[in-house]
C-alpha cells in the first residue's frame, strides 16, 4: 500500500504542478492510526499529507458534488466502489468527465476507521474488528470501473454466497415478523440524514425532505416518519445505489441500511436485469427506472 | 414499490397498480371491487400508521 | 461512606422506579444511550455503568427529539388549542456523567435565562433528580477537564462513584438526592471507603483565549480548509450533549392536530433557508463555520461558558474524521495578522 | 394590558380576523383582534408571531397596533404560511404570540428629524414607527419617507403614501420604481440611488431603514458617504426564526439573536457583529 500511496503522491504532485488539476483529492491521517480521513490537496507542498493506507474507506466520489457548480479540475483517487460513484455522478449528469482526472486503485478490502474509532471510544463494548469492513465483505467490483491511470494489482471479487443472504432470510419471514423487524430497526433512526449525505447517488440539489412546499416527509422521529423516510429514500435509489455501502458505515445507529438498498438491487436485477448500477459509462445510458420499455414488468411500480 | 411495501411487511394487496383507459369503465368497476374485497379481507391497517 | 453494593443495583433502580422514570445507561443491541429503567429487556439490554459514556447523550431527558407542544382542533374558522402537554412526571436520569451533566446546565443557560423561560423545558428540569457518576478514567477521546469541567466533581443530586469490587459510594449533595437516599436506604451500608484516584486525560486543548482570538477570525480561510470534509450531515449535533437548535412543526390530519418541535441542525442547508429563497448561510463552509463559533465564542460570549463539554462524541462519530479539538488547535497557530 | 405570552412563550393565543386588505397584488393586511381588542402591547418595530394554526408559523413585523383595537400585520405571499394566509377570509380564527424583539428606538429619536427609506415589503415595519412619529408629531422634527418598489403595482400603502402622508405638516413624501412603465410620471430608480439624487443633510436626522438586504448594504453605503454617522443608522434585520425568544438557534448574528436582541440595531451595533447581515 505504500507504493500505492507514494505513486498517488506523484500523480497528485504531477498534475498539480502541471495544472492539469487545480485539487486533489485524497485522503490525509487523522488524528488516530486506526483513522485516515477524505484530504482535498490545492497545490504541491499540500501533497506531502497524502497518505493511502487501509482506513482510506471513504467514497470520494461523493465529495465531488461540492465541485459540480465549479469549474475546477479536479483529480481523485477512486477504489472500485467509489469509481461506480463516479459513474452514478456521470450518469446522473452531475459533473462533466473531461473535468475529472481519475485515479483508480484495485482494492485489497478497507477497514473501517469508525468501527475502530467506536471500539477505542469506551461508548460501546468493543465488537471484534473484522479483517476487511462490512462493507466490503461482498465487495463484487474491487477493481475501478472508469479511471485514467490504474495502481496496484488485479483483485479477485469476494465470493457472492452470502451477498443477499440477510434479505433472503428477511423474505422467509412473515409479513407481521418483517414489519416487527422494521419497526425495531427503523425507530432507532434519529433522522441526521448521515445516511442521504454520505450517498453519491443522493444527488439531488433539492432533496423531497428537504422541500417544504409541500412538505412529503414530517420531521418527527416517530415510527411513522422514520419509515416514510427511508421508503421513500431507498425507493429512489432503486437502480442507482451503486452498493458502496458507505451509509450503513456512518449511520450513528447502526441501521442496518443496506438491507433495503439490497432488496431494491435484487428486484431490479430481477426485474429488469440482469442490472448493476454504475459499472459502464456511456453518454446518454440511464439506469432502468429511468427509462421506459413496453415490456417492463408491472409488478415493481 | 409493491415489492418493497411486502418487504417490510405491508400486505401487498393494500397497493395496487392497474392501467385503465378512460374508455374502460367496466375494467375500472372490477378492479375496484377487487380492491374493496381486498381491503375488506385484510382488514384495518395497523402499520405505518402516527401514534397520535 | 455509604455504599451500594454492585448487586443491589438493580432493585435500587427499581425502587427509584416506582414512582419515577428512571433513565439508565444501556447497551441496547448495538447501540448506547440512555434509556428508561422501565424498558430494560435483558436480552438485548445491558447496563453500561461501567463502560465510559453511552452514544446518545442524555439531553432527550429533558429536551426530547421530538416534543408535543400543544394540540389543537378546527371547527370552521374557529380554532381551539384544547391541550398543552407539559411533562410533570418525576424523572430520574441514573450514571450521567459530568460532561453530560454540564449539557445540561448549558440547556438551562439557553431554556432558563435571558428573558423567556421555556415552560416545557422547565416541567421536566423541575422534576429531574440527576445522579452522576464520577469519572476518574478518561476515554481517548475525552478533554472535558480543558473544557472546564471537573470530571469527579459533577453538580448533581447525587453522586456516585465506582469503588471496583466494593460497589458504588453513594453521597447524595442536595435535597433531591436526600429524598432518593431515603428509598433506597436499607440498600446502603455505612463503610469507609477510599475514592480512586483521577487519570490523566490523553486528550487536552488549552481553550483559553480561543473565543477572543475567534473574533477576528470570521473571514479567516481556515473555515474554507476545515470544512472541506464536511458532509453536513446533522451527527455531530445530534450526539452532541449541548446543542439544542430546534425547529418547530406541526402534524395536522382532518381537523384537528398538534404542533412539537424536535432538533434541528446547523449543517442543514434548510436551517436557515428563507420563505423567500434567500440563505445566510447556504455555502457549508458558512454553516461549518457558525456551528463552531456558536460553541466556541458565541455562546461563550453570551452565557460565559463554551457550548462545548469535551464529551468527544463527535470525534468519535463524524463519518470524515474532523475533530474539534483540531479545529481548536488550528485556530490557535493561525496566523490573523494581528 | 393583557399579556399571553409571560408563562408559556410557544403557546399562541387565538385571535380573530377582522379585516383584510389587499395592499399590491402579492400583499395584504391582516386586521386582528381578541376579546380584549389586541392581545398583547407591542412597540412599533416589535415583532410577532402570527400563525394559522393547522399550518404553520412565521415571524412578522406589526405594521401598526391601534391600541386596543386591533394589530394589522402586512403580510407579503412567499412561502407556504403565507400562501395559506392569502386564502383566508374575514372572520378566520389565527394564533398570535409576541412580542418579540426591541423594537425602535422612538423615545430615543424625541426632537430629532427622521429619515425613513425602505424598499417593498420593507415598509412594513417602517410604517409602525412612521405613524407613531404622526401620532406625536411634535415630538419629532422634519419628516421624509423614501420609499421604493419594483412596479407602481407593488407599492403598499398607495393612500397613506400619495394622499395622507404629504399633507401632514412638515412631511416630506418621495416614491420610485425600479423600471419605467406607462402612466407612471414619478421618480424611476433604485432607492440607493434616489437617496443620493435627495442628498438629505445628516444634520440632526436619524435615518431608518428597511427592505431587501441588497437594498439595505447600498442604502448603508449612500448615508456613510453623505455623511450620516453610525448611530444616526438604524436598520431593521431578518432571518428566519422559528421560536422567537432566542432559544431555537438559527436567527443568530454572532453572539446576538435577532429575535430578541433585534430586529433593530443602529449601524455601530451592526459593526460589532460578524458580517453575516
Amino acid at each position: 500500500m505504500k507504493a500505492i500511496e507514494n505513486k498517488i503522491k506523484e500523480i497528485a504532485a504531477r498534475l498539480l504542478q502541471s495544472g492539469e488539476v487545480n485539487i486533489f483529492l485524497a485522503w490525509e491521517k487523522g488524528d488516530y492510526e486506526y483513522q485516515s480521513k477524505p484530504y482535498f490537496a490545492r497545490s504541491v507542498d499540500e501533497v506531502d499529507k497524502i497518505v493511502f493506507d487501509q482506513y482510506c474507506i471513504h467514497n470520494l466520489s461523493n465529495s465531488l458534488l461540492k465541485f459540480r457548480d465549479s469549474s475546477d479540475k479536479i483529480g481523485l483517487v477512486v477504489k472500485g466502489c467509489d469509481s461506480r460513484g463516479i459513474v452514478r455522478l456521470l450518469q446522473d449528469n452531475q459533473i462533466e468527465r473531461s473535468r475529472l482526472y481519475i485515479v483508480g486503485v484495485a482494492c485489497p478490502g478497507m477497514k473501517d476507521p469508525l468501527l475502530a474509532m467506536k471500539n477505542n471510544s469506551g461508548l460501546f463494548k468493543p465488537e471484534t474488528e473484522p479483517e476487511v469492513a462490512a462493507k466490503c465483505q461482498t465487495c463484487r467490483y474491487p477493481n475501478p470501473v472508469i479511471y485514467d491511470e490504474l495502481l496496484g494489482d488485479e483483485q479477485t471479487p469476494r465470493p457472492q454466497d452470502t451477498r443477499y443472504a440477510q434479505v433472503d432470510a428477511i423474505e422467509q419471514m412473515t409479513a407481521d415478523e418483517r414489519y416487527k423487524f422494521f419497526e425495531d430497526t427503523l425507530s432507532k433512526c434519529i433522522r441526521c440524514y448521515a445516511c442521504r449525505q454520505a450517498c453519491v447517488a443522493c444527488n439531488c440539489r433539492l432533496c423531497i425532505f428537504d422541500e417544504m412546499r409541500p412538505q412529503w416527509v414530517g420531521r418527527e422521529t416517530s415510527l411513522s416518519d422514520n419509515m416514510m423516510y427511508h421508503l421513500v429514500r431507498a425507493s429512489h435509489m432503486a437502480g442507482r445505489c451503486i452498493e458502496c455501502g458507505e451509509c450503513e458505515r456512518v449511520c450513528p445507529v447502526n441501521i442496518p441500511l443496506m438491507l433495503i438498498n439490497r432488496k431494491l438491487i435484487k428486484d431490479v436485477d430481477k426485474f429488469f436485469g440482469p442490472y448493476d448500477a454504475g459499472i459502464k459509462y456511456e453518454e446518454g445510458s440511464k439506469p432502468p427506472l429511468s427509462l421506459y420499455q413496453e415490456n417492463d414488468p408491472d409488478n415493481f411500480i | 414499490m409493491k415489492s418493497l411495501m411486502e418487504y417490510i411487511g405491508i400486505e401487498p394487496e393494500r397497493y395496487q397498480t392497474a392501467w385503465i383507459s378512460g374508455a374502460e369503465g367496466i375494467k375500472f368497476k372490477e378492479t375496484m371491487e377487487n380492491l374493496v374485497s381486498d381491503i375488506t379481507r385484510l382488514g384495518p391497517n395497523r402499520k405505518l400508521r402516527d401514534m397520535r | 461512606m455509604k455504599i451500594l453494593k454492585k448487586n443491589q443495583i438493580e432493585e435500587a433502580l427499581n425502587r427509584m422506579a416506582d414512582q419515577a422514570e428512571v433513565f439508565v445507561p444501556l447497551q441496547r443491541e448495538t447501540q448506547t444511550g440512555f434509556y428508561p429503567w422501565k424498558s430494560y429487556d435483558n436480552t438485548t439490554d445491558t447496563l453500561v455503568l461501567d463502560e465510559l459514556n453511552v452514544s446518545l447523550p442524555p439531553k432527550q431527558v429533558v429536551f426530547p427529539q421530538t416534543d408535543k407542544m400543544y394540540s389543537f382542533k378546527q371547527n370552521g374558522v374557529e380554532i381551539d388549542i384544547d391541550k398543552i402537554y407539559e411533562a410533570i412526571e418525576p424523572q430520574v436520569v441514573f450514571g450521567i456523567r459530568a460532561c453530560d451533566l454540564q449539557g445540561i446546565a448549558c440547556l438551562d443557560l439557553v431554556f432558563l435565562t435571558k428573558g423567556y423561560e421555556d415552560n416545557f423545558y422547565k416541567a421536566r428540569r423541575d422534576n429531574l433528580t440527576i445522579v452522576a457518576q464520577a469519572c476518574y478514567k478518561p476515554g481517548k477521546a475525552c478533554f472535558c477537564s480543558s473544557m472546564g469541567v471537573d470530571p469527579v466533581h459533577p453538580q448533581a443530586d447525587v453522586i456516585i462513584s465506582d469503588l471496583g469490587d466494593e460497589g458504588y459510594a453513594w453521597e447524595d449533595k442536595t435535597e433531591k438526592g436526600q429524598a432518593l437516599t431515603e428509598k433506597i436506604a436499607n440498600l446502603l451500608e455505612e463503610k469507609e471507603a477510599k475514592l480512586p484516584e483521577p487519570q490523566d486525560f490523553t486528550l487536552k486543548v488549552e481553550y483559553d483565549g480561543v473565543a477572543e482570538k475567534l473574533k477576528e477570525m470570521f473571514e479567516h480561510p481556515i473555515w474554507e480548509q476545515l470544512s472541506e470534509p464536511c458532509q453536513t450531515c446533522g451527527i455531530c449535533t445530534y450526539l452532541c450533549p449541548t446543542c439544542h437548535c430546534f425547529d418547530i412543526q406541526v402534524k395536522t390530519w382532518g381537523d384537528e392536530g398538534y404542533r412539537f418541535r424536535c432538533y434541528d441542525s446547523c449543517m442543514y442547508e434548510e436551517y436557515t433557508r428563507e420563505a423567500g429563497g434567500g440563505n445566510p448561510r447556504g455555502k457549508v463552509s458558512e454553516r461549518f463555520r457558525n456551528r463552531f463559533l456558536h460553541k466556541l465564542e458565541f455562546f461563550q460570549e453570551r452565557y460565559g461558558t463554551p457550548l462545548c463539554t469535551g464529551c468527544g462524541r463527535c470525534i468519535i462519530a463524524c463519518p470524515t474524521g474532523i475533530s474539534i479539538i483540531k479545529l481548536i488547535e488550528k485556530v490557535k497557530e493561525a496566523d490573523t495578522g494581528a | 394590558m393583557p399579556n399571553c405570552n409571560c408563562e408559556k412563550p410557544l403557546v399562541p393565543c387565538t385571535v380573530e380576523v377582522i379585516d383584510i386588505v389587499d395592499e399590491t397584488p402579492d400583499i395584504k393586511s391582516f386586521y386582528v383582534k381578541n376579546e380584549n381588542g389586541v392581545p398583547f402591547d407591542i412597540k412599533p418595530g416589535q415583532c410577532a408571531m402570527v400563525s394559522h394554526i393547522p399550518v404553520g408559523e412565521g415571524m412578522f413585523s406589526c405594521t401598526w397596533q391601534e391600541e386596543n383595537e386591533y394589530l394589522q400585520f402586512a403580510i407579503k405571499r412567499t412561502g407556504l404560511l403565507t400562501d395559506e394566509l392569502h386564502t383566508i377570509e374575514v372572520g378566520q380564527k389565527l394564533g398570535v404570540r409576541g412580542p418579540y424583539g426591541n423594537g425602535f428606538p422612538v423615545d430615543e429619536c424625541k426632537g430629532q428629524d427622521m429619515l425613513f427609506i425602505a424598499g417593498g415589503i420593507g415598509l412594513a415595519p417602517l410604517r409602525s414607527f412612521i405613524k407613531y412619529c404622526f401620532k406625536h408629531r411634535e415630538d419629532y422634527g422634519k419628516i421624509q419617507i423614501l420609499y421604493g418598489s419594483r412596479s407602481s403595482a407593488d407599492l403598499c400603502f398607495k393612500e397613506e403614501l400619495f394622499d395622507l402622508w404629504p399633507k401632514i405638516k412638515d412631511t416630506e413624501v418621495f416614491v420610485t420604481i425600479d423600471n419605467a412603465e406607462e402612466g407612471w410620471d414619478g421618480h424611476v430608480g433604485f432607492v440607493p440611488s434616489y437617496l443620493e439624487e435627495i442628498n438629505p443633510n445628516p444634520a440632526g436626522k436619524i435615518a431608518v431603514t428597511c427592505g431587501p438586504p441588497i437594498m439595505i448594504k447600498f442604502v448603508i453605503k449612500a448615508l456613510e458617504k453623505m455623511g450620516y454617522s453610525d448611530e444616526q443608522v438604524i436598520t431593521t434585520l431578518e432571518m428566519r426564526m422559528k421560536c422567537g425568544i432566542g432559544k431555537c438557534g438559527r436567527c443568530n448574528i454572532g453572539s446576538e439573536f435577532i429575535c430578541l436582541d433585534g430586529p433593530v440595531f443602529n449601524l455601530a451595533q451592526l459593526k460589532k457583529l460578524p458580517p453575516e447581515w
